[in-house]
């Protein structure tokens, strides 16, 4: 078994569900011959054949209302939103319907789609295309949300969210698209959809993170260890419905929690976890909550949008602050 | 210039509203007996369920209903032509369609009741529910017209809109898709000339709504609204077309809204009562009743029982209707998710033990 | 001067800016001849003409759109979203160029417009029209987003969201649209868009709202008084950007905080505030931050959407519960 | 059937591919040397910069960058109609309208070498930046001419998509729009094929492009979109149309993307070769050149001085962007919001102070 990239793994597990499940097809745009732009759906077209791998007329609106149709009618569509900053035209259907369907109807009409969005900065690419606005769903009933991290928790997660009964925003961190290699058993083997993943054990501070910042909160973790400072991480990964017991668990045991994402500061995510903590794990707390985001700006085009980006001394930086506070 | 594409919008029109023909051609359902005065007597239930649901309305018994009155042909033509295995995916009043696929009237009551088990209908299965966010069902039925594509059935979707709807970009969407994907789909405008107050004219610079059409190179095809006959007809070739092969039509029922937008509003705000009179002359039922009477399949003394037996279909809707209890508070949980996540699970448990107080 | 209802408060707030400002408009669904489903332009088009109040065709993303063009051409449009269910079409518009449009060019086309949104439940409406979705927004840099609670504020808050120079989300409490009368002076006066209200001062609690919710929240404020319990209410107002100021001013006084809101419990603003207090006043808090929201489902159709809401009833109990902490 | 409405496609092209005249009724513009001439300077820069910006790229020195290879034509018809007064609302790639209207060749190099201050540009400041969400452009074209309207200024707003931007809801909400209320607007669609990987026909059922413009009842053209002449001359009617009132059009260009979508894309794995060589045979300086020639009005020593004197101003451009420094980090904040809130006041001083460490 070699190891394999981080988008090879998302390519493997859609290759996996198209092979052993004749509902799930794959629509967006460029999907098809030319593999998506990123080469997710790479060879799928050529494997499975154009009716299940289709190319989709150029709008976001279209890709996710046939998506709701779709899925309605027995299908399980797994579609790609080509760019991070192109899912707003989707939202209408995303969340009028596709999250509310079930509820609607008492069960009787159900919705199991999976929207892939390429997610996140640090490529150098366009406006629009860095874009981290996970926020935007997670206030959203009805739907989950979901980021991996790394090749293995990309094949395990999106086989459980194609596998899922309900809609599923499944954000790709693009710039650790191809990393770094994992091996990555092609068994077909899901992951939950409602755990945290604690990549690093710790008894001093818990990091949280998702997606590509888990990767420099990891190596903060590294840094911190260096100086004899001892973080858990925790990679949130299942982001709604969200699992914070094991984040709490963790606090419980350190004290101390930085939460980091690329999103902006107020109101991205990191606040939902914060908010938690301050509500049930006050008294387990022995410095301030501390988050290191993106800042309240878009980010930046590529000349500066690395300064934007959250950076491992940023964490550290923040991590330290805990180890102070009191 | 040399010219690159040609294109023409037919119209078509067989009951004039003085109930004479305006063509001699009719297509065979209209030369039998049974299915005109079926067709008549579903427009005429659909209008007294319309008429008892207002009042219903106006006793604080239903929340904001939308009143079907004037597309009884429209609604009728649509629903008789299709099959239970097409899917339907409605904007919110073609109750006269719901009904002829099995819905029940006192579901729609309950849906207008603030219910949402009035959406687990009697209907097909895989019909969709009443739609509110305008012309979005329309995508919903190109999704489905392109899994029955896909899965090589021989299934048509349905979808309907109103002349407002049109300029609702997933209108667009949804006829392109249709073009694009060559999907078996037939796209229905049920234009009644008023968006709440917009009237059709400032919805766009067409013509007609049916040319919308020609940017997706869809067929086109223009009915009177309020003829039964041709909008059956209409939909007749629209159906077979999808259902052979030939791909997607959209057809524009002329027609006029003669109630309120819904009872939450007062046209007399923006539009002529004049106007309104002068539709009242073209509307649907008496022009079939006229047509049918002329040709001594209908009498006075049908009409009359019919609408005896209607009243009391509905009364008896009504009443089951009022009878439904209210869902517990827990209803509100259960129908989230496949299965309850646990943060829910927590929330549920709280909600019932406030309950509980 | 008579006393005036909430509604009338905007409808005067817009008919002194048209009358004052000639790059002024109205557009919508409806907001003519019709006055608006609410009436919130009632009379407006009858005053000053179709070329300044202009009904629009029938698609969100049209009126979001125009807008953009108008509010970069020198005019500065008001868009009526006709229900809050009836925004997703609107927010690519608003997000991507809105939003974006003064950063992307370093100042040289800027976009002041507002969008005007009836706002959420408990008026017995059909489904889609009793969203609180204004979490949607408050994650996006480049945007202000705004809900005053009281005709005074209504008409304040209005007229200085019309003449800001950058885009506003300006939310409407619609359940409150004509619950009570005030006197509102019609004198051109704005109010500051960056300010919290407090409403009534207290000491052993600090209740945080806004919207509807600070009707219950008053309430349960005045509950509490008789029980010996002295709150603070704050009405928050404007949102984003978000006054934390006067919020932690209040908590470092009381060191309890309950927070409202009729949004769904995960990620909804509430958590932002929540989490800022974990991170600014943790040291002040003498008990867990309670939220009192909405729950993690859509709003149920009018039979049993009261249940959804939050009530005094709750807003007491967490009041007392932060009492009772440690 | 009655017929309720016919319409026609008209097609326009003055020069075909070998460079010989189809028509011999020119414009009057098309009569005039300079004019004419001016125009193929126009193109012929315009290549010029798209071959050194995508070799700048290859070097590392630019990021993804967008060429225009193929559209030249296309553009400077565009660009060479438009006044100053008019506004444009681009997508991505119509650098050759943009030159013409005053933005430099450096600031388009700023603005794909990752600098919002490219955006900043020397063009109108009423002019709109290059739009990434496609066909979104559209939408504010229309809320300008919806501007110049209703303040009565003689205006146009000029959009461009591409053929899969056809598809993108915006733009019919922008006809549909200009329709509806009689805008002064001309929504042009460069068809060049693709849309990325998507031919056209994948895109849509319709036959031509130019017919959307029927769906909101505007004027539709379809031109030879590697025919400056043609379109120009199109562009000329458009305006002039949409300058004294008379409304919107839709013109569809005909052209080709003769180049990779972006630099970031290799075409090879999803088209033939062979389309590519027969596009290159109707590419559209070529033909220009020829008549041109043909006329005594070009040589090939004026071809050389041409393509001498371009190459050295683009160098110099190409030069002027690369000396920009990068922005300092509180760039990111000063221009959010015209005046910078508290909140983000703190942000912007502690961004400065962790670059000062
Ligand atoms: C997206 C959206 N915007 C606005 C509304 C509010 N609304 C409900 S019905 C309606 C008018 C619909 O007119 P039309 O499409 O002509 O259908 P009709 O009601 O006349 O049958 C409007 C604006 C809505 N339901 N959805
Ligand atoms: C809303 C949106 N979706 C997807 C993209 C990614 N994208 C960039 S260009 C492009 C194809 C555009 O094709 P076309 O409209 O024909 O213009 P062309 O590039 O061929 O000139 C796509 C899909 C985008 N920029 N915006
Ligand atoms: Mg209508
Ligand atoms: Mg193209």
């Amino acid at each position: 078994m070699a190891a394999i990239t981080l988008i090879e793994a998302l390519t493997q597990a859609m290759a996996w569900e198209l092979k052993h499940d004749p509902s799930v097809l794959i629509l967006g745009e460029d999907v098809g011959v030319n593999g998506g732009v990123f080469r997710a759906t790479a060879g799928l077209q050529q494997i499975f054949g154009p009716e299940r791998v289709l190319d989709t007329p150029l709008d976001e609106t279209t890709i996710a209302g046939l998506s709701v149709g779709l899925a309605t009618q027995g299908m399980r569509p797994i579609a790609e939103a080509q760019f991070d900053g192109f899912v707003y035209p989707m939202l209408d259907h995303l969340i009028c319907h596709a999250a509310r369907m079930r509820n609607r109807t008492r069960g009787r009409l159900t919705c199991p789609l999976v929207l892939r969005v390429p997610w996140g900065g640090g490529i150098r690419a366009p406006e629009h295309h860095s874009e981290a606005n996970e926020a935007l769903f997670t206030n959203v009933p009805g739907l989950r949300v979901v980021m991996p991290s790394s090749p293995q928790r990309a094949y395990g997660l999106l086989l459980a969210a194609i596998r899922d009964p309900d809609p599923v925003i499944f954000y790709e961190p693009k710039r650790i698209y191809r990393q770094y290699k994992e091996e990555v058993p092609d068994d077909g083997e899901a992951l939950p959809l409602d755990v945290c993943y604690v990549l690093r054990d710790g008894s001093d501070v818990t990091l949280v993170s998702w997606g590509a910042q888990v990767k420099e909160t990891l190596e903060a973790a590294e840094a911190l260890a260096a100086e004899g400072i001892s973080a858990e991480v925790i990679d949130v990964a299942t982001l709604k419905p969200l699992d914070f017991d094991s984040i709490a668990e963790s606090v419980g045991k350190t004290g101390r929690c930085v939460i980091v994402h690329e999103a902006p500061y107020t109101a991205g995510f990191g606040a939902e976890i914060a908010a938690r903590l301050a509500e049930q794990s006050m008294y387990d707390l022995l410095a301030p909550v501390e988050r290191v985001t993106g800042y309240d700006t878009h980010i930046p085009l590529f000349r500066l949008e690395m300064k934007y980006l959250p950076s491992v001394a940023r964490i550290v930086a923040a991590a330290k602050r805990t180890l102070q506070a009191s | 210039m040399s010219t690159a594409a040609r294109f023409s919008i037919e119209y078509l029109q067989y009951l004039g509203p003085d109930g004479r023909l305006v063509r001699e051609d009719l297509p065979a359902f209209a030369q039998d007996r049974d299915t005109l005065v079926g067709l008549y007597k579903a427009m005429a239930f659909t209008r007294v369920f319309d008429e008892k649901s207002v009042k219903l309305q106006r006793t604080g018994k239903l929340g904001t209903y939308a009143s079907c009155l004037g597309h009884e042909a429209a609604h009728i033509g649509i629903g008789s032509a299709m099959r239970t295995e097409d899917v339907f995916a409605p904007m919110y009043r073609e109750y006269g369609a719901q009904f002829l696929r099995g819905v029940k009237p006192r579901e729609v009551l309950l849906y207008w009741g603030g219910d949402e088990r009035g959406s687990d209908f009697s209907g097909p299965k895989h019909d969709y529910a009443w739609c509110v966010p305008i012309a979005t069902q329309c995508l919903h039925a190109a999704g489905a017209a392109l899994a029955f594509k896909l899965r090589n059935e021989s299934r048509v979707a349905v979808s309907v809109v109103g002349d407002g709807g049109t300029s609702k970009t997933d209108f667009y969407a949804a006829i392109n898709s249709a073009g694009a994907y060559g999907l078996p789909m037939v796209a229905v405008i049920v234009n009644n000339q008023w968006a709440i107050s917009v009237p059709r004219r400032m919805q766009t610079g067409a013509q007609t709504l049916a040319q919308k059409g020609i940017a997706a190179g869809l067929a086109c095809l223009q009915v009177d609204g309020n003829d039964v006959i041709a909008v059956r007809a209409g939909m007749d070739i629209a159906l077979e077309r999808a259902r052979s092969g030939g791909g997607g039509t959209v057809i524009e029922a002329v027609t006029y809204r003669l109630s309120d937008h819904t009872t939450a509003d007062d046209a007399r705000r923006y539009r002529d009562e004049a106007e309104v009179k002068e539709a009242w002359a073209k509307e649907p039922l008496s022009r079939l009743r006229s047509y049918l009477t002329g040709l001594g399949w209908w009498s006075e003394a049908e009409e009359a029982t019919w609408k005896t037996e209607s009243e009391a279909r509905v009364d008896a809707e009504i009443e089951a209707y009022l009878a439904v209890p209210p869902p517990p508070v827990e209803a509100m949980f259960d129908s989230m998710y496949a299965e309850l996540p646990a943060d829910l699970a927590a929330q549920r448990a709280r909600a019932i033990a406030r309950e509980a107080r």
